[in-house]
């Protein structure tokens, strides 16, 4: 057993964290259209530095980063505040399923547009009544001449109303009894006439995603990744890219520990600070013993990652753990501010954004897969029970 | 006889209240409210004020009806369903009961009669920045000139501050310790030098903080002795805090509602989701709670009504176990409703921001299972006010 | 709404505490044997008072109690710490069952010796794979001639070791996809050789519980109750007998409760109450609440059978709430007792039997339908939640 | 490089454990002892003691194997999967530990080669009757005579004091106050004056109670400093501590496994019950705590081996953590077996009997928890010491 890092990923942190330094944004706006530009810099700076895609091959743009130096990378992102990536679809699903499956044409079109930001993409997977379960996909291609007619609708679209592009499940034919078939994927143009884009509020007043209505528009043969009708298997094998996890997440909740340490520290009632009530401390401590557990799951994981080659089951116990603790130590942060913790921003009593991270979190335990499906998966893949009755 | 359920009157009165919040579009009149839209609430306030909602605990000498604590509760649970705004808690179910026993004659003329024709209603201003609800950090000073009090301080957390035409407020008027020092006081809500709103997770209420720099009213205004406002206001919470179970069971009936409704049609491998013991099971446990939040709170009101000797650990029994549980019910809901419950959309987050609102209001869940603890006698120091909730 | 008793309830209360005064025992033997024939002595004692059977009819010798009067014993039983009826099944199950469709014959024969405790009776429900379901009872009963030969196997029969008669559900024709039909209810002779009884011994060290084995156990036709193959309505229509429910046990907690109050009050560790601690106490405040809800909910749902003439799926809600309760509420009290908590009987901390209570609560959220069922049917029966899945 | 898991001698060794426990009947030999037969468990013993189990943590010159805390983890997981008896922990995880940093030559050589060999095992005498482990409420008290202390008081809650051969004593030599005035004798149990053996709800450890009646022993005996006897014994608690997470660890695999394979195979209409959400998702969320604890205890028992400084967090996360979810585990493992989960017959019982010795042995969670806070320098207070868990 051994927590320490080789010199070699030591370097590579250090040489992260000077970039980090002399790169990182000062100011965020915050208005929208301005914040989208921002994000779109963010991302050709990082572009630039040669940090947006360190994994990929060099002759992609990317640095070839082992495992744990993606785990690095992630620690310093999250240590730095550094702005969300608003290319994650693009830049941790659909670069590297295309270097591995797409087509010449295909790579030689998408990838380095997407590395630098220039064109952002969205994932049309969910619909209103595919959630838990995406094979019930009712979105239709069609097949008309040489083009293909897309209808249907898309819904929990992240940045669908300015991604350029989509990478989409949609249904090519129908095999009763087997909804897992017949479905291929698709790298549909968002700006075509075809395409309607409508942002979904969230109940913390933000938006983030959209519902996509598609009527009639239009892909080509070329624009097709993998087989017809073998989108299933491309969608499995995508997120097996996602080698590193829910690495941003363990760390955020990490740092998220540590701010409401300093949060119960710095906020004062009746000139007490929340940290010298005893029962305070006892919760803290259970959370700490939490949180400490969640990262210590994940690193055992990462363990077995790095023996086996790719990581199994378990990233659920981790999707699960972190999520939950996640709502739960939010929760706990805007509860101990006693009643002024009903105030919201600029009014809030301590300006962490505790609030709104807090309702926020609500999403974490639905998006991604909920947690009874997590639960689901864990139950029949790791513990090997008996899978749910489904008619 | 023993008979553990609400009369018919007040079941048939609950049903007046339903069908007038049915009409008005149920969540409707709350969901305009946070835009900012308050006429469909205002247009609301009014009918309810004619369906006589506004008189119920008043005496009929005033024009009330001279009902009790207990014809309060469906009024408040079908309030509570709709997550209404408004400040009917603070006045119906705090100023009232304290003007009824504690009012000189010409406060009760002057206040009963209009808050009985819905013209006037009352909010409280208790709680200071940085501060907690312990009375004896409080600093908003009366100080006396003449036959009139001079108040200068600051108050926040005022609900629904620029909602109501009154306003209780808590000052200190002498040195305190052990709450001794305060002192009530009936203002108008125009005799304040500044009133702000802030922002709040729970739109559907307004938070206010107002400030008062020598503002001169009639010593006529206090309410009870001077110097012994403590002891009257902690006698309004009981009222206040009876009350507010029943609005949260409200809202708790609608939240199980909501998911049970939502099981049966939404469907997820082919299956009603409501056909899965994660969330069937989820759904009974957000049952059970909801009907012991309604025991607990029915109960709670009989006993204030019928001066039981156990009122106080009753009253605040409800108090602490709606509020954890109606914030418990919120959270599962949204679960529950999975995607579509994050939205705005969707009800769901209206009661989870309402139970927020109401988890430290006028207090803390430690500061009331305390309250209990001396309900039952089992300790009789003087006990510590609690910071926070948990 | 009204929690005040009627005179005459009031009257009834006095009686019944009148006579308990003068006819409860004062001391429990502890030896198996003795004590057996101690509770034996106690019913009969009962019957002779008029206080076994209250809700019976006069002529088999009952007082026609009303329901309210039957709350108000149980209250009463529980705040004398009678001793427990040895002749549960046989009074509350048995009894009424043989009034309302026995036959005048199985009425001469069982009725009167059954309320006097001169024949004790057990149940003959649950098999080693029939818990939760007991439609998938696999005991079987063949005709021979005019006697039926009936062997399987019988599990968590209470009393079963001292029982003279069985109230037994057996097998007598297999339909095909309806396991609940083809079931018949047996008066069986437990003192036979064809009927084995071995106890199982508990978590708690006691037994109470037993299995028996039946190889060619013989009834007769005169032995059966209602129609052979209609076993399961009989058994549906016994357990609306049990109209004052599981109010025994709400009594029992709220009994506990106030234990559990006056221990944390007496039990001191380096010279303080544990009632001084303010963590205790926060967990009291928490749990007179939940219980108070528990033992309230249980008089709106008396109100409703009250109005309705029989008891709802409702009582589910109060079996789940109270022994779950009871479980959590032992716990406490156990863990409280910090290091010497874990002391047994004699040697416990404090003589209230906090820790034999404590793991034979284990039992309550098990027996009379798992907690798991109860919420099955609160879901279905109550919020009309689709049925499980089954195969 | 980094490598969060036990390497491969780690895992051999304990593969050879539980092969030998796995010859020994894994749970029989704690039945057998809870039945009175104690010879299965001497036997394994022995054969543990030949597979140099009882040398782990001693240093070569005196027998053992020389290694750390982590060495021990997989030992003990596979102690608490078998609800061991006996005083392995209190051996090997606190007396050598201590003798090794504190001992004086002679105290080594007299102790530590017999206790490689399997000879010699240690408990601990702590705690007095209607005491809690505050170190300033001990009264047993060791006084000088000569180059002797003369002992006299009365310890309870000793475990399996009739199993040991030796105990490691804490009297009071001096007036005290913050733990000062405490010290640590190593007596040999032949010298207590009685002991009787107390009925305890896990018989897989017998809980004994000592009295000291003017016991005269050598001044040599103390073990660190005189009167500075309570750093010691909290230096020694991490040991203790870190070691005793390991062995929850053990018992809640063990839990998790039985768990999982019941509900495979136990069929209620006509499904395996695995297959129900309320019992699938349960085993899940027992699967997360298990895995939970064991990277804590993984953690705090390598922070203990290499000094991390936030060794005392981890140590007492773990422990407070794994306690809880033991307790947890052990509850839910009855209620998924059903009815059978009730009977002496299942293991379920032994695994919930473990659970609660644990729960408040030589500390409690509370007190843990402020040991984290104060590990982590959240708060300077000495932290008052908690009666109880809860």
């Amino acid at each position: 057993m051994d927590f320490s890092f080789t010199k070699k990923e030591e370097r590579f942190r250090l040489e992260l964290r000077n970039w980090l330094e002399e790169n990182l944004p000062t100011s965020w706006p915050k208005e929208e259209e301005a914040y989208i530009s921002f994000l779109k810099n963010w991302q050709r700076t990082l572009a630039e530095g040669g940090w947006a895609g360190i994994t990929w091959p060099e002759k992609y743009g990317g640095r070839n980063a082992t495992l744990m130096q993606e785990i690095i990378y992630h620690q310093e992102m999250v240590r730095a505040d550094a702005p969300p990536s608003i290319n994650y679809v693009g830049i941790h699903m659909v670069g590297p399923t295309l270097m591995q499956i797409g087509t010449e044409e295909q790579k030689e079109r998408f990838i380095k547009k997407l590395l630098t930001g220039e064109e952002i993409w969205c994932q049309g997977y969910s619909e209103p009544n595919a959630g838990s379960d995406l094979s019930a996909i009712k979105t239709s291609a069609l097949k008309d001449g040489d083009r293909w007619l897309i209808n249907g609708q898309k819904v929990w679209t992240s940045y669908g109303h300015i991604a350029d592009r989509c990478f989409l499940l949609a249904r090519t034919s129908q095999v009763p009894g087997k909804k897992h078939k017949g479905i291929t994927v698709f790298l549909l143009d968002m700006n075509q006439p075809g395409v309607e884009v409508r942002p979904i509020v969230q109940l913390d007043g933000r938006q983030e995603f959209n519902e996509v209505y598609l009527t009639d528009a239009v892909c080509s043969d070329a624009d097709i990744v993998g087989e017809v009708d073998k989108g299933w298997q491309v969608m499995i094998s995508l997120m097996l890219h996602e080698r590193a996890g829910i690495g941003a997440e363990v760390f955020t909740l990490e740092k998220q520990f540590n701010n409401l340490v300093a949060m119960t520290k710095e906020y004062k009632v009746d000139g007490k600070s929340l940290i010298e009530d005893a029962n305070i401390r006892q919760k803290m401590a259970d959370l700490y013993a939490r949180s400490r557990g969640a990262i210590l799951n994940y690193y055992r994981n990462l363990t077995n990652t790095l023996k086996n080659g790719q990581p199994g089951p378990e990233s659920s116990i981790d999707k699960l753990l972190v999520s939950e603790l996640t709502k739960e130590m939010l929760e706990f942060a805007v509860s101990i501010q006693g009643p002024h913790g009903i105030l919201w921003k600029e009014d809030a009593p301590i300006n962490s954004r505790w609030q709104e991270k807090y309702l926020y979190s609500y999403g974490t335990t639905i998006g991604g897969g909920t947690s009874e499906i997590q639960r689901n998966t864990i139950g029949e893949r790791v513990l090997g029970l008996p899978k749910d009755l489904r008619a | 006889m023993m008979d553990f359920s609400l009369n018919e009157e007040q079941e048939m009165f609950r049903n007046y209240v339903r069908k007038c919040l049915n009409e008005a579009g149920q969540t409707m009149v709350a969901r305009e409210f946070t835009c900012g839209n308050t006429s469909e609430f205002i247009k609301l306030q009014k009918k309810l004020a004619e369906l006589g909602c506004t008189g119920i605990t008043i005496s009929e000498e005033y024009g009330g009806l001279g009902l009790g604590a207990l014809d309060l509760v469906p009024v408040l649970e079908e309030f509570g369903r709709a997550v209404l705004p408004g400040a009917y808690l603070e006045t119906m179910a705090f100023v009232v009961p304290l003007l009824e026993k504690y009012g000189t004659r010409e406060q009760k003329e002057t206040y009963l009669p209009e808050i009985a024709a819905g013209t006037r209603s009352f909010s409280i201003a208790w709680v200071e920045p940085n501060k907690s609800y312990d009375p004896d950090v409080i600093e908003c000073q009366a100080v006396t000139k003449g036959s009139s009090l001079v108040i200068n301080g600051v108050k926040t957390l005022v609900p629904d501050g620029n909602q109501v035409e009154s306003l209780l407020l808590i000052v200190r008027t002498d040195e305190g310790g052990n709450g001794d020092g305060l002192s009530l006081v009936l203002i108008d809500v125009n005799e304040v030098t500044d009133m702000k709103t802030l922002s709040s997770m729970d739109e559907t209420r307004n938070v206010t903080e107002i400030t008062l720099e020598n503002v001169e009213v009639p010593m006529a205004r206090v309410i009870g002795e001077v110097n012994q406002g403590w002891n009257v206001l902690k006698e309004g919470l009981l009222y206040l805090h009876a009350a507010t179970s029943s609005m949260l069971v409200g809202s708790m009936d609608h939240i199980v509602e909501m998911s049970s409704e939502y099981a049966k049609i939404r469907e997820q491998f082919g299956q009603p989701i409501g056909r899965f013991q994660a969330i069937k099971h989820r759904i009974v446990d957000m049952k059970l709670d909801l009907e012991t939040a309604r025991s607990l709170s029915h109960y709670a009101n009989w006993a204030l009504d019928t001066n039981q000797q156990d009122k106080e650990a009753a009253i605040y029994s409800a108090r602490t176990f709606a509020t954890e549980a109606n914030i418990r019910l919120a959270s599962h809901n949204i679960q529950n409703h999975g995607g579509i419950g994050f939205t705005m959309e969707m009800d769901c987050h209206l009661f989870l921001k309402r139970a927020r609102f109401y988890e430290n209001y006028m207090g803390s869940i430690s500061q009331f299972r305390e309250d209990v603890s001396k309900g039952l006698g089992w300790s009789y120091e003087k006990p510590r006010f609690q910071l926070t909730s948990k």
